[in-house]
């Protein structure tokens, strides 16, 4: 593979725990990277937030698509889902304080996808979403 | 990848929970269960092993949260060890550390708590 | 899900251990059909040796595809490489005896496959190969 | 996934290698390196531990049947236990067992092999 960047691609369905062939994916990526077990961990995490993102607000039945492209000493990883959108600067960030005593629990998905990963960007419209997320050697 | 699967024992008045596999919605919906039946029965002090559950998802964890919330009510106590590091990095950026203790062994954990 | 046959499908780079991604895949599929432990393990096993042959035989940098199908009762599972192509039926069977004190003690990948698998099919040309494996619950 | 590890100690006469993590040709390429000094050394009956080895492929495998070979000359045996159900099958299958013992424990193995 000298020279070029390799491309992982992968189409997943919405089946209970597909997000962990992803983070098998990228725990091999990783590796081959050299990149620290912590922040491999870290890419996983943030991966599993986002594939769970795709498959549950997607509110499609469509595949969702993940690409891995690693560019030197960063990889990039792409999770595409065909479902209705969202704004995301109207998502509110989460804290524990008002969690507590409240019904709505949920809601950490993106905040941890952020701290994890160096960079995150969101791209949506009525017809999906693409997460970009990069991870620095 | 195996089922969830949950081993519940005591120590004194401390309840352990021991887990194995993926802690999603599944896993933490059968550890909240664990939970309420022992709090149920007079219960407020539990201890989560989780050496075994290095993978978890913000949907598991989140339900941790309802059984902090459950154990203000009787001044209850829950705590964890055996933290996997992205799993304690997760616990601190969810802020359950702020409500919830990380110990390094059970040894510390039963120390502490009894 | 319900009505259709979900489909997963990877596009792996040329990476070491990269196959061990496809076998976590085959996993997740095998046990969302709730395929005992004994089949899941046959799969990952048939598969790491389909995708060995694809990453090496094909003397291709490109990547390999692979296709989960579930069909009903029946996974279908579809290796493909655009590698250089071969003749499946002029494949000696290997044999241990004859392995003990030859050079070349290699060669069990096909036969592993065909004993591990319910069905197997080669569809291969100069523009690459195909191998179809299926396994019934 | 973590790297290829293996850890040597005698019992005896036997010296058993126990193993960790994917037997591809990088690892049958260290479980060799290890029974080749030990046979210079003088070893001849080597019994391996691969609990934790529960994923292989044909390639790491026929590096076994290189052990096998060179055994031959000293009248050596080569041995397992341990093993997952797949890779016993793929033991089989490759004809491994023609060869070599798979055994069900270590003490079976030692009380056998020495
Ligand atoms: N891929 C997506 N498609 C549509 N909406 C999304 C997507 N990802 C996130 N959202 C929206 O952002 C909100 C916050 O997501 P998140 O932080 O992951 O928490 P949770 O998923 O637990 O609600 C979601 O409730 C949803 O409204
Ligand atoms: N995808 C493929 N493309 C080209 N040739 C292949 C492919 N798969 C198998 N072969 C050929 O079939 C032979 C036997 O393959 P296999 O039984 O897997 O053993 P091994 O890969 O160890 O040689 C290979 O040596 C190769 O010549």
């Amino acid at each position: 593979m000298k020279g070029s960047s390799p491309v992982v691609e992968l189409k997943l369905p919405v089946l209970p725990d597909m997000e962990l062939s992803a983070t098998k994916t990228a725990e091999i990526v990783a590796k081959h990277m050299e990149l620290s077990e912590e922040k491999s961990a870290e890419i996983s995490m943030a991966l599993i937030e986002a594939c769970i993102n795709a498959f549950e607000h997607s509110e499609s039945n469509k595949q969702i698509e993940i690409h891995f492209r690693i560019k030197g000493d960063e990889l990039e990883i792409q999770v595409t889902d065909k479902g209705k959108g969202f704004d995301e600067s109207k998502v509110k960030i989460p804290k524990i304080e008002e969690k507590i005593g409240s019904d709505h629990k949920r809601g950490w998905g993106l905040q941890l996808i952020k701290e994890l990963m160096d960079t995150v960007e969101f791209e949506s419209s009525s017809e999906g979403t693409t997460v970009t997320m990069t991870k620095k050697k | 990848m195996s089922e969830f699967k949950l081993d519940t024992r005591e120590e004194g008045d401390v309840v352990i929970i021991t887990t194995e596999g993926y802690l999603n919605n599944v896993g933490g919906e059968k550890i909240a269960e664990a939970c309420y039946e022992k709090i149920d029965g007079g219960k407020n002090k539990f201890l989560l092993n989780l050496e075994r559950s290095s993978v978890v998802n913000s949907i598991g964890v989140s339900i941790l949260i309802e059984i902090i919330e459950k154990l203000q009510d009787s001044d209850g106590k829950l705590a964890y060890y055996n933290l996997a590091p992205i799993v304690e990095k997760t616990f601190k950026i969810m802020g359950l550390t702020k409500y919830s203790t990380v110990y390094s062994s059970e040894e510390e954990a039963l120390a502490e708590m009894s």
